[in-house]
């Protein structure tokens, strides 16, 4: 993202990249379905799972939601605050981890 | 780069550096006005001015009466707790059930219901738009919403005062299974209220929160940079924006608990038997109830914290007549402090079972914290040295805060420090450490700031000598309260226990208990001095005339005292500089206003040299 | 966006710590409006966290089978199942409503009250298709196969109790917007937007950069739906 | 002037209160000193910026109160002067922090030749269970809970045939043993605590969660419930008595197990019947979720 770059596009935008973005997500969304369709298991299920859904998600973020084209003074504000939820993630799944070990480990049927 | 952006050449925080670039018209530059003036809706009649009123300044007044009362309410719950704990066989009528409510109630209404509101809402709607040089918050009616929300919530929440069961008995903290299941007095309609009650605070305090957010970001006056703005502004601005990012957190867990209670799903519910029988619920998860809350939690303890951390700043240094220590330091603790409590939300549950290679994480976040916060300490009290201090009411309060601050910051990081907080957790120690942090510094604050902008507010002073009264009986009584309720903690006391004096090593807190109970109906009663004050004030206090303390920032300094609506009549201020230009070496007079152009500063020097 | 004073402002992080440390505005040319959107939608980033941490955590705690979703959401076409087709289905309407938003706000940019009044409307016409066909999926569930918040005949009753209460929790979303979508076409081919003309409440003067507002507003829904797709139906 | 010598006594008040303090902790009984070690430790450093602050404070309104035309310090900011504070505060943090989590570390790692004790906590009360001679305990779930299994154990699992059932809210154990408390809870939270053995944790419905000490002086000692649990909380108390190995082996031994008690319950005819109704309950419960909720 150069100043030049920025420059040409703040004021208004061409069709063209709207149309390209909304073509983008509609293969990105079927690539996800495909992940499914193909059942594909663990860790590549998961990566892929993940890869889509952030690609798709920065592109509504930046194209149709102007963030690209924003200044970053806003761009940061509104993107550091998600570390606190990457934290919070983070953390459950280390504590979901923890709770379904105790059920496995002393019950039998679950808690 | 274009030219006028560049504020930073023109003028800066030091006004020495300005006053050397020489005389000229040019050094007094202030970019131009960027946004047209706001339009603003006039009310005709008494409702669309006094009660659907769209001014900022009403809406705040509004809110805070709305806090007091229920303020008010809680101080009567807390005599009421203390004398159970003080004097157990007394009143028959308080049963245990009722106790908890009551500490459940207590507990809320002052954490959410009092000081959330009368930080955010009430100092914050009448300040923010004055101190950043705005006609008002940049959406008055959405932010009369907000207030309107507000209200509805404390009338369902005082509504739970009188449904069948009563109100709920839950602890503050509504941890599940316990809130929702019967054994807890009022888990029936009056849980239910509380968690409407708060979902319609979050929703009325976002409206509110973002307006405040917005005003201060986009409706700054000319020359208002954010390194210029009082700190109030910052601590508020702070608060405010952890409440947007932190009551998402209540509210989820709220909606969730009432669809576990209504409903009968399972989010916080395991196989649970009561009373021999199996309920319904399988495989819910109570902790992850209590990391929502604490995620929300722990923020929130910092919403009411940065707030009075913000206005402590400016009263000090009003009244020390010295600019506050290390502006920009404060500034960045501030927004440090802020940030890092999302990530320290686990402290409140070391012993709650979670997994224990958080202890780790936790405490360390936790104790960084403490950094942040001692810089601010040690800038308060620099700011006293060599200052020039006037012992007004005001500035006791700051004082008093100082000392209740730094005592209940330190059992904190007592608290922090995960391995000791396993001791003391869920003891009495606990209850000194908030009431020290929570309950009395902040309202220390809250005073102080109050008879600070009486005089703006109504045009007249509160009286000094009632004042005085009102803070040593406070202060000294609330430290009594809470310092030696600390070791009770030690001898292991656990909290919310309704009686506990038949066990051998805790028959020693039955005298410490009823020295406790009566200094707090006396502090309570001497918070009457204060409302007689006030009602007197209005009408009788001695006239205060425009900047009675000789201040800087701009809130007084506008045309009218009290600021009309719109509050600067024809032309927004322009700001030339930060609000602590107090005796600045050379200057005439011992105060520089936010206002005064530089160039004005170096003719008042040239007169004296 | 169209304010040209912008263009002469430097951009990247320098920009940056010059717009935060200058006077009035710290986003430079951002509507108060837009930007209280912004920082509200911050704030709603926030509940859908939660919500979906919350069942992150749940699940991956609970020691009974959890239902697999994409057996679960498929549907039988022509008497072949197809694994989660009606969510796919949904997952197009909600990107194309999407994508017509996001030219309905290039044509309020450019102050073309026709296509960009068409636009909205479309975009409200997608998101109506996609409520209603949520609406299809729920009864499906809870006539069909049973599922209730309390409990599924697949296993875990978590299941359910997070199934509807996010859905409905982006549903409602989506039908707030749809409304708005409404009352805001409306209020475009009325021409209000290019007439100024105030609304009931404020004494703010319409604008097209309302349009923005709502388009983000609705970029936001489709947003978390992105989330609630990879997380509650493909995981 | 009195202003000063006020917060003065406040701050000398505050001090003197903690020397002579009639309320401290009650004697240790446990392992568990590092604690106190580290409380203490705290109290050193904390106590001490306490009272430095404090005192700054108080010097500052003694030396300059108000007077007209007194000279002002200009001076924003001390780059120096607050680097070196960060600093100093970094390091009493430090300080605190370093011992606190070794200890912790000790604390969340219990010894692998600790005795498991179960402590199941209901509405408002405690019952135990200790593992028999294989030293293991068996499995269980709060869904097997009922008359003729009062803990849920698993009947399948070995492990949980010699289980000692203690239907008492009083526990022995044997003094310098490690004991690690395993906590279960059938309804809410609670929180096993005794004040004399500084440990607690909370017991979670729907898990297991632990702590573990070392008792280390013969006595009674009473258990409180130290997490909220309804309007019982206050009263939900317990005994622990920490026994030399002779008396706890004899205490042991009048305590039955698992399968002695099924064993008695079934001569007393009283478990055909209610075998079937449990799994009645279970099987409707299955049923009942899709239909429609109990409660
Ligand atoms: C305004 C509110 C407020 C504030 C500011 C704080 C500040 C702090 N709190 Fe407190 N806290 C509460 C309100 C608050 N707290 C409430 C309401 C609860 C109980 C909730 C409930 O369970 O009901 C609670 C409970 C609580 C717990 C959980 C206890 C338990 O339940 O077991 C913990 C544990 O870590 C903790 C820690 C801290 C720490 C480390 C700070 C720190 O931020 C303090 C930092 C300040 C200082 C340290 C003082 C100044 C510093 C110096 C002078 C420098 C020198 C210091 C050193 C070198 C150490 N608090
Ligand atoms: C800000 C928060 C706050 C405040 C001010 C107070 C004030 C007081 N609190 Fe409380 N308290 C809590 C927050 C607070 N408390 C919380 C969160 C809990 C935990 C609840 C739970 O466990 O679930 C608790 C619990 C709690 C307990 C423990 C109960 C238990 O565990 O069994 C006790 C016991 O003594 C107690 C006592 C008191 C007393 C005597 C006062 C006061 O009397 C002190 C003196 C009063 C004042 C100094 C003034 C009060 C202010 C006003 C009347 C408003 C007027 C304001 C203006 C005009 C601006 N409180
Ligand atoms: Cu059991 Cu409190
Ligand atoms: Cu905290």
């Amino acid at each position: 993202m150069t100043d030049t770059k920025k420059k040409e596009e703040t004021s208004t935008h061409k069709i063209g990249i709207y149309l390209w973005i909304w073509g983008l997500l509609f293969v990105l969304s079927f690539f996800s379905y495909m992940v499914d369709w193909y059942n594909f298991q663990g860790l590549l299920r998961w990566s892929l799972i993940l890869f889509f859904m952030f690609l798709k998600a920065g592109l509504i973020m930046a194209f149709f939601m102007h963030l690209f084209w924003e200044r970053y003074a806003l761009v940061n504000v509104l993107l550091w605050p998600m570390t606190a939820i990457a934290c919070f993630v983070g953390l459950m799944v280390a504590e979901g981890k923890y709770t379904v070990f105790s059920r496995l480990f002393y019950f039998f049927v679950g808690g | 780069m274009s030219d006028d952006l560049n504020i930073k050449k023109t003028s800066s925080i030091k006004t020495k550096s300005s006053s050397v670039s020489g005389g000229g018209t040019d050094i007094d530059y202030v970019r131009p006005a960027e946004l047209p003036e706001q339009d603003l809706y006039h009310g005709h009649s008494f409702i669309t001015k006094w009660i659907f009123c769209q001014d900022a300044k009403v809406i705040g007044i509004q809110y805070t009466l709305t806090a007091v009362f229920t303020g008010v309410v809680g101080l009567i719950l807390s005599w009421m707790m203390r004398m159970q704990l003080g004097f157990p066989e007394l009143f028959p009528f308080l049963t245990a059930e009722s106790y908890y409510q009551m500490v459940t109630m207590h507990g809320m209404i002052m954490v959410v219901y009092l000081l959330t509101a009368l930080f955010l809402g009430g100092f914050g709607n009448y300040l923010i738009p004055l101190m950043v040089g705005a006609r008002d918050m940049v959406f008055p009616y959405v932010n009369m919403i907000s207030f309107w929300m507000f209200f509805v919530a404390v009338v369902v929440l005082m509504a739970s005062f009188f449904v069948p069961g009563g109100p709920t008995g839950s602890g503050w903290t509504l941890y599940p299974p316990q809130a929702i299941l019967e054994g807890t007095p009022g888990s029936g309609y009056g849980i239910l209220l509380m968690l409407i009650s708060l979902s319609l605070f979050v929703i009325g305090f976002t409206m509110g929160g973002l307006n405040y957010v917005i005003t201060i970001l986009q409706a700054r006056t000319r020359g208002m940079t954010l390194m210029r703005m009082p700190l109030t502004i910052w601590g508020i601005f702070t608060a405010t924006v952890l409440a947007l990012l932190a009551f998402p957190a209540l509210l989820v867990s709220s909606i969730m608990m009432t669809l576990d209670k209504v409903l009968g799903t399972s989010f916080f519910m395991p196989t649970i038997i009561k009373a021999g029988e199996m309920l319904s619920y399988d495989g819910g998860s109570p902790i992850l109830f209590q990391h929502l809350f604490w995620f929300f939690g722990h923020p929130e303890v910092y919403i009411v914290a940065l707030p009075a951390f913000g206005i402590v700043s400016d009263l000090l240094s009003v009244h020390a007549r010295k600019n506050i220590f290390g502006y920009r330091m404060m500034v960045w603790a501030i927004v440090g402090i802020g940030a890092l409590s999302f990530f320290v939300w686990a402290h409140h549950m070391y012993v709650s079972g979670m997994n224990p290679w958080f202890g780790f994480f936790f405490a360390s976040t936790t104790l960084i914290i403490a950094v942040p916060t001692a810089l601010k300490v040690y800038n308060w009290i620099l700011t006293l040295w060599r200052g020039n201090i006037r012992l007004t009411t005001v500035m006791l309060f700051c004082l008093g805060f100082i000392v209740t601050f730094v005592n209940g910051g330190i059992t904190g990081i007592f608290l922090g420090n995960v391995i000791v907080d396993v001791p003391l957790s869920d003891t009495y120690f606990v209850i000194a450490h908030f009431h020290m942090v929570m309950g009395i510094a902040p309202l220390m604050v809250i005073f102080g700031a109050i008879y600070h902008w009486f005089p703006l507010i109504t045009g007249r002073f509160l009286d000094e000598t009632l004042g005085k009264w009102h803070f040593w009986v406070t202060f000294l009584g609330a430290y009594s309260i809470y310092f030696p309720m600390h070791y009770l903690g030690f001898i292991g006391v656990p909290r919310r226990y309704f009686e506990m004096y038949d066990s051998p090593y805790m028959t020693s807190a039955v005298g410490m208990n009823e020295f406790i109970s009566v200094a707090a109906f006396i502090v309570g009663a001497a918070q009457f001095i204060f409302f007689y004050n006030l009602v007197k004030s209005i009408r009788l206090g001695k006239p205060a005339g425009k900047n009675p303390w000789k201040a800087n920032s701009l809130e007084w300094l506008t045309p009218q005292v009290p600021p009309e609506h719109g509050n600067w009549g024809e032309k927004l201020p322009v700001v030339h500089r930060w609000a602590y230009d107090f005796n600045v070496p050379g200057a005439k007079k011992d105060y520089i206003t936010q206002t005064t152009p530089p160039s004005e500063v170096i003719e008042a020097e040239v007169e004296k040299t | 966006m169209s304010d040209p004073t912008l263009d002469k402002l430097p951009g990247g992080f320098k920009g940056m710590s010059e717009d935060i440390g200058s006077d009035q505005t710290t986003f430079k040319g951002v509507n108060w409006g837009k930007a209280m959107m912004w920082i509200f939608l911050l704030s709603d980033t926030f509940v859908f966290s939660c919500f979906l941490v919350a069942y992150m955590k749940v699940r991956a705690s609970v020691t009974e089978p959890w239902p697999y979703p994409s057996e679960v959401f498929g549907l039988e076409v022509f008497g072949v199942p197809v694994p989660l087709l009606l969510i796919a289905i949904m997952t197009f309407v909600l990107i194309t409503s999407s994508g017509t938003m996001a030219l309905a706000v290039k044509y309020g940019y450019e102050k073309n009250r026709k296509m960009c009044g068409l636009f909205v409307l479309l975009t409200a016409i997608g998101g109506l298709t996609f409520v209603g066909m949520q609406a299809f999926e729920w009864s499906k569930l809870i006539f069909h196969d049973g599922v209730r918040p309390w409990g599924n005949p697949f296993g875990a009753e978590q299941f359910g109790a997070f199934f509807f209460m996010i859905t409905g929790f982006h549903g409602t979303h989506v039908s707030i917007g749809v409304i708005f979508l409404f009352i805001f076409a409306r209020k475009v081919y009325r021409g209000d937007f290019d007439t100024g003309r105030r609304g009931y409440f404020t004494t703010m003067k319409s604008d097209y950069v309302a349009i923005e507002i709502l388009g983000l507003y609705w970029h936001f829904v489709d947003l978390v739906w992105v989330f609630i797709f990879a997380f509650f139906y493909l995981w | 002037m009195w202003t000063g010598l006020v917060f003065l006594a406040v701050i000398i008040g505050s001090i003197a209160f903690h020397v002579w303090t009639p309320w401290w902790w009650t004697d240790i009984a446990s392992n568990w000193g590092a604690m106190d070690d580290t409380i203490i430790l705290t109290f050193w450093i904390g106590g001490g910026v306490f009272i430095l602050v404090c005192l700054f404070m108080v010097y500052c309104i003694f030396k300059f109160n108000y007077k007209e035309g007194r000279k002002v310090e200009y001076k924003p900011e001390d780059k120096k002067l607050e680097v070196r504070l960060t600093w100093a505060t970094a390091l009493g943090v430090a300080a605190l922090l370093a011992p606190g989590l070794l200890v912790w570390n000790q604390y969340i790692k219990v010894p692998e030749n600790s005795i498991h004790v179960e402590v199941m906590a209901w509405q408002w009360g405690w019952k135990y269970r200790l593992p028999g001679e294989d030293g293991v305990l068996g499995t269980s779930s709060n869904k097997k809970i009922n008359d003729d299994n009062p803990f849920g154990i698993n009947e399948d699992d070995p492990n949980g045939k010699d289980d000692i059932l203690i239907d008492s809210e009083e526990l022995h154990i044997a003094n310098n043993r490690p004991v690690k408390i395993l906590l279960r809870s059938i309804d809410v939270l609670h929180n096993f605590y005794v004040p004399q053995f500084r440990a607690k944790m909370d017991a979670v419905p729907g898990m297991i969660t632990y702590y573990w000490f070392e008792p280390n002086k013969i006595g009674e000692y009473e258990v409180l419930c130290a997490e909220y649990c309804g309007v019982g909380h206050y009263a939900m108390r317990g005994l622990v008595v920490v026994d030399n190995q002779e008396d706890y082996n004899k205490w042991l031994a009048k305590h039955e197990t698992f399968s002695s008690f099924i064993a008695k319950r079934k001569k007393e005819g009283l478990i055909n019947e209610k075998v079937v109704k449990i799994n009645n309950i279970l099987n409707t419960k299955k049923s009942i979720k899709s239909e429609k909720n109990v409660r």
